[in-house]
């Protein structure tokens, strides 16, 4: 296993414990839950967002705590949504009087651990809303899973609540934000390569030398179809296509675009598909607002991109652009 | 026998300890097979902590001690077995609490009441290739013994340990469709559910331990059995 | 090839056309010199710092233009050194009054294009000083190379001389920078697999499933030796054994520590090394000021990764403390 | 032939240009067998450069053009080979201003200042594996050539063109100690340099277009002038 591990049972605590090493005024990590909060904790008089899912999706999701973004988060074992306790001590933890906006992927496990932790949580009057996210548009009304998944589009969520919570607005306002978002942003994303999650020590799923899961999941789920890997041009319009004619974003939108690495695909490989993405969407008569490219929501070292369109409008638009602060240094 | 005692409950979850903890690679390896691998380390976590805080456990009656075990479990496992054993222990609390024992018709009810809380929890069906396809037969096979009468718990337990071994070959070739193991869509066909054969398993115990006599039918049973 | 390519050879043009596309407002491509300076050009009241080097090392070099980071960089192919024109048009882009600091990474092809560019430029009149960094520990005195290398240290030379020049320090205390920098900073790093450059197809080296090359450069070559995969915490010993006694880094130093990914070794990972390193420094009384985590210097695909040291005092402090833009934008 | 015409130096370079060209694959497969494999691609850039601008170019004298083909490749021409190509053609350059012809002692004049140039730029020795060990015996050739007397091209080329090539085989088993090739340490000894091998081949190629016979000894310039 060609890996930086310890006891693979360790790897969740002990990557962890390296955030919030490398964090000591940003972050506060609370090892029993698998925990990450601001370290300045929660505001009464603002809203706090929290999340919590697998592990292996980093920067998603404990390295989007920080002013701006997420006031706590939680994470299970790699690719296993966090237990119920975990979640409810989060959402303790971030507890506020302004409420608590409970941002949860749309995986089995998600919404399980965290419905049973929200219930507990308003049991005791802690005041909340939960919501869904549902970007990826690769399996489209799937009759095997609980409906679409939540992937890279998750970003924009957390960033556009995060910033309307720290602008002061209400419970019921910044849920309204996080639906804008969601219904109006779309990925979809390509695997060139499975990953191997430390305590199964194999890969996830057998692909071709020269084959690639196009619509793959961000745990390795199968995706639209297998088939042989084409060019760059190629994969960015079938991604840029299939985004696109979801919504549909249509010509003079105002969109923000982000081209997602998956792990184990180097940065210049994402630059090559965004000035394509950048090309189709000028043609498609967008207007290209922002743009992101990086990682955001991985997948381990998965070699694969995604590709997220959000719709912007003046709201969405500041949103965004507000300033924020997170585990991820640059310089 | 007329009536379950609480000691007939506590020795069944120190018995489902021993079968979680001694197949905890095993569950793992038939996990690997469709899911992510996981279930049974998460599983084992969480008999593994139950095992641990036995001592302080509150027994004063059988709902406090389900409750505390459902909280143990929510506190330490993660993935879906987290909310899935959890709800079904929390809501088989709720119908016993101040209990010191049960009626064959309320632990049927107790099962019953954990299967409406899984299902309301995870949405899944019969036939969605989940441990409710080991569940569901068993509520049903105790809801025929309470209907005629029985109240010979070896009997009912043979019968029900019969219906979750019939579970693992009968849903074996359903592709499934809650969970991890429907993301891999087809791949899932022609595995067992762990879910399915953890259910399985801790049954044939309870039957051994009951000195009820029974082989297992579904080769991962019988292997989980060994 | 796992990889997103269209046409190998124009592979390094087209990552370049999704910087530039990707940053309009920040940065100019010049498509024919594989160049990008800053839109807002050179100022004559300030030092300029230019560099270039082979493809394949991202955000190093090109990704590193910015205010109070790099005036403007040039690449060659991937791996290969800038064509010499391509250096000698990038010092003449970025000419200012003050002169410009060439900042050069130790190897043969980049030290004998910045030469011949330098000479040129400064038969022209153009006011310039060279230098040279050095920072890999890996191999010492070797008889086979140009020398030490340069690798991640690379990024501090920039940060911190940019950051000078953006102050307006002139050209004489700009190189007295570079300078003590690379005296005060020193790397080391493992590679667990070899990279793919696009244009060969194939990897560079062979290497065995259970093995690691400690000490590796960043183009693949050889370092102290291949050895079996040890954990996390060995591999982060050695690698911090290594750096912090080759100056040697000593008790009540203050430090910037860097943990780099060299392209395909997921950030989880790298902050599993983090912790480690954390903990040594701390262990041997070093004051850790700054630290950085993520990709600095990569080698395209490869995984693995490399711990920099950099000892710092009040004035490297500063300099590293200050704000800079660069065409990485994390939210 | 006492003097050495512009028109014949200008044939040398197309000459050596279709030699490049003709063997770009196969010089890049030989930079990869210990280098990184560029080497093939790096060299026919810059001759394709001077092939497409060939009519263009400065030829009103020796010098001039030959430093309008040395800013050619420095334009054109990345890794190492771009400095030190460029660096030998302005060498010789410099030597050849105003010049319309060249004798044998100036020819191996701009030969001797294009290799210091070469080894001032890159600081390469005798027995480092690189080009300067085909440049090196090359110019030795030569300087034999001028004491002898000898005014014939043809004899000297031949000459020239056997040192080089035996210069492949005698470097073959050395480690390289300097450039890309230098990297991969103790990998680099039983690969032939490429460099050597284009000097070499390209001498043999000058020969053959000069009605010079000559067979190749080395294997791979028998390959790359097939
Ligand atoms: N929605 C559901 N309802 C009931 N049981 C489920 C559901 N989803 C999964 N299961 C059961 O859980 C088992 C897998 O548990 P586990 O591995 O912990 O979950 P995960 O899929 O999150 O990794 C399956 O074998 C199945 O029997
Ligand atoms: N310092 C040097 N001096 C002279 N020739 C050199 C030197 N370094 C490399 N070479 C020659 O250049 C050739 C490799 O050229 P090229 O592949 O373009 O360089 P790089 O190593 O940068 O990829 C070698 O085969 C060798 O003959
Ligand atoms: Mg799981
Ligand atoms: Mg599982
Ligand atoms: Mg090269
Ligand atoms: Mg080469």
């Amino acid at each position: 296993m060609k890996k930086f591990v310890n006891d693979p049972a360790q790897f969740v605590p002990e990557f962890m414990q390296g955030i919030a090493d490398a964090n000591p005024d940003l972050l506060s990590f609370t090892p029993e839950f698998q925990m990450i909060t601001r370290k300045s904790g929660p505001s009464n008089s603002k809203v706090s967002v929290v999340q919590g899912s697998g592990s292996g999706h980093e920067p998603a999701h404990v390295m989007a705590v920080g002013p701006g973004l997420l006031t706590g988060a939680c994470q299970g074992a790699v690719f296993a949504a966090p237990p119920v306790d975990a979640c409810y001590e989060t959402i303790k933890a971030c507890a506020s009087d302004a409420g608590t906006l409970v941002l949860v992927n749309n995986y089995q496990g998600d919404r399980m651990s965290w419905d049973m932790a929200c219930e507990m949580a308003e049991a005791e009057g802690i005041k909340l809303k939960q919501f869904i996210i549902n970007d990826d548009v690769a399996v489209k009304d799937s009759t095997w899973t609980v409906g679409r998944r939540g992937v890279a589009g998750n970003f924009f969520v957390i960033k556009c609540c995060g910033a309307a919570a720290e602008a002061g607005q209400d419970l019921d306002a910044v849920y309204a934000i996080a639906d804008k978002v969601n219904n109006n942003v779309r990925t979809m994303g390509v695997a060139l390569t499975s990953c191997i999650p430390p305590a199964k020590g194999t890969p996830i799923f057998d692909i071709g030398d020269d084959e690639m899961e196009v619509g793959v999941g961000i745990h390795g789920e199968p995706g639209r179809r297998r088939e042989k890997i084409t060019n760059a041009d190629a994969i960015a319009d079938e991604l840029f296509d299939a985004v696109a004619q979801d919504i549909p974003f249509n010509s003079g939108d105002r969109v923000a675009i982000m081209v997602n690495g998956l792990g184990g695909t180097p940065i210049t490989e994402l630059y090559v598909l965004y000035a394509r993405v950048h090309d189709r969407a000028e043609k498609a008569g967008y207007k290209i607002v922002r743009n992101y490219v990086g990682e955001y929501c991985t997948s381990l070292e998965m070699a694969g991109a995604s590709v997220t369109i959000l719709r912007l409008d003046d709201e969405l638009e500041k949103l965004l652009a507000a300033p924020a602060e997170s585990a991820a240094r640059i310089f | 026998m007329a009536e379950i005692s609480q000691g007939t409950i506590e020795q069944a979850i120190q018995t489902t300890a021993e079968t979680v903890l001694r197949n905890e690679l095993y569950f793992c390896d038939l996990d690997g097979l469709a899911g992510d691998g996981d279930f049974g380390n998460s599983l084992a976590t969480g008999f593994r902590a139950i095992k641990n805080e036995w001592d302080g456990i509150d027994k004063s009656n059988i709902g406090a001690m389900l409750l505390k075990i459902s909280m143990i479990v929510s506190k330490n496992v993660g993935g879906s077995s987290g909310p899935i054993w959890g709800t079904g222990f929390m809501k088989a609390a709720m119908l016993t609490r101040g209990k010191r024992a049960v009626t064959l018709p309320e632990l049927t009810d107790m099962v019953g009441a954990a299967i409406e809380g899984i299902q309301a929890r995870g949405g899944a069906q019969r036939g969605d290739k989940t441990l409710l396809d080991a569940l569901l037969p068993i509520h049903e096979t105790l809801q025929k013994h309470c209907e005629a009468g029985d109240t010979d718990l070896g009997a009912a337990l043979k019968d029900c340990a019969e219906a979750a071994d019939k579970a693992v070959d009968e849903t074996r070739n359903l592709v499934a469709h809650r969970g991890r193991a429907s993301q891999v869509g087809e791949r899932s066909a022609n595995t067992p559910d762990p879910g399915i054969v953890a259910i399985a398993t801790i049954l044939q115990d309870w039957c051994k331990h009951h000195g009820v006599e029974r082989t297992p039918t579904a080769p991962e049973v019988a292997k989980a059995t060994a």
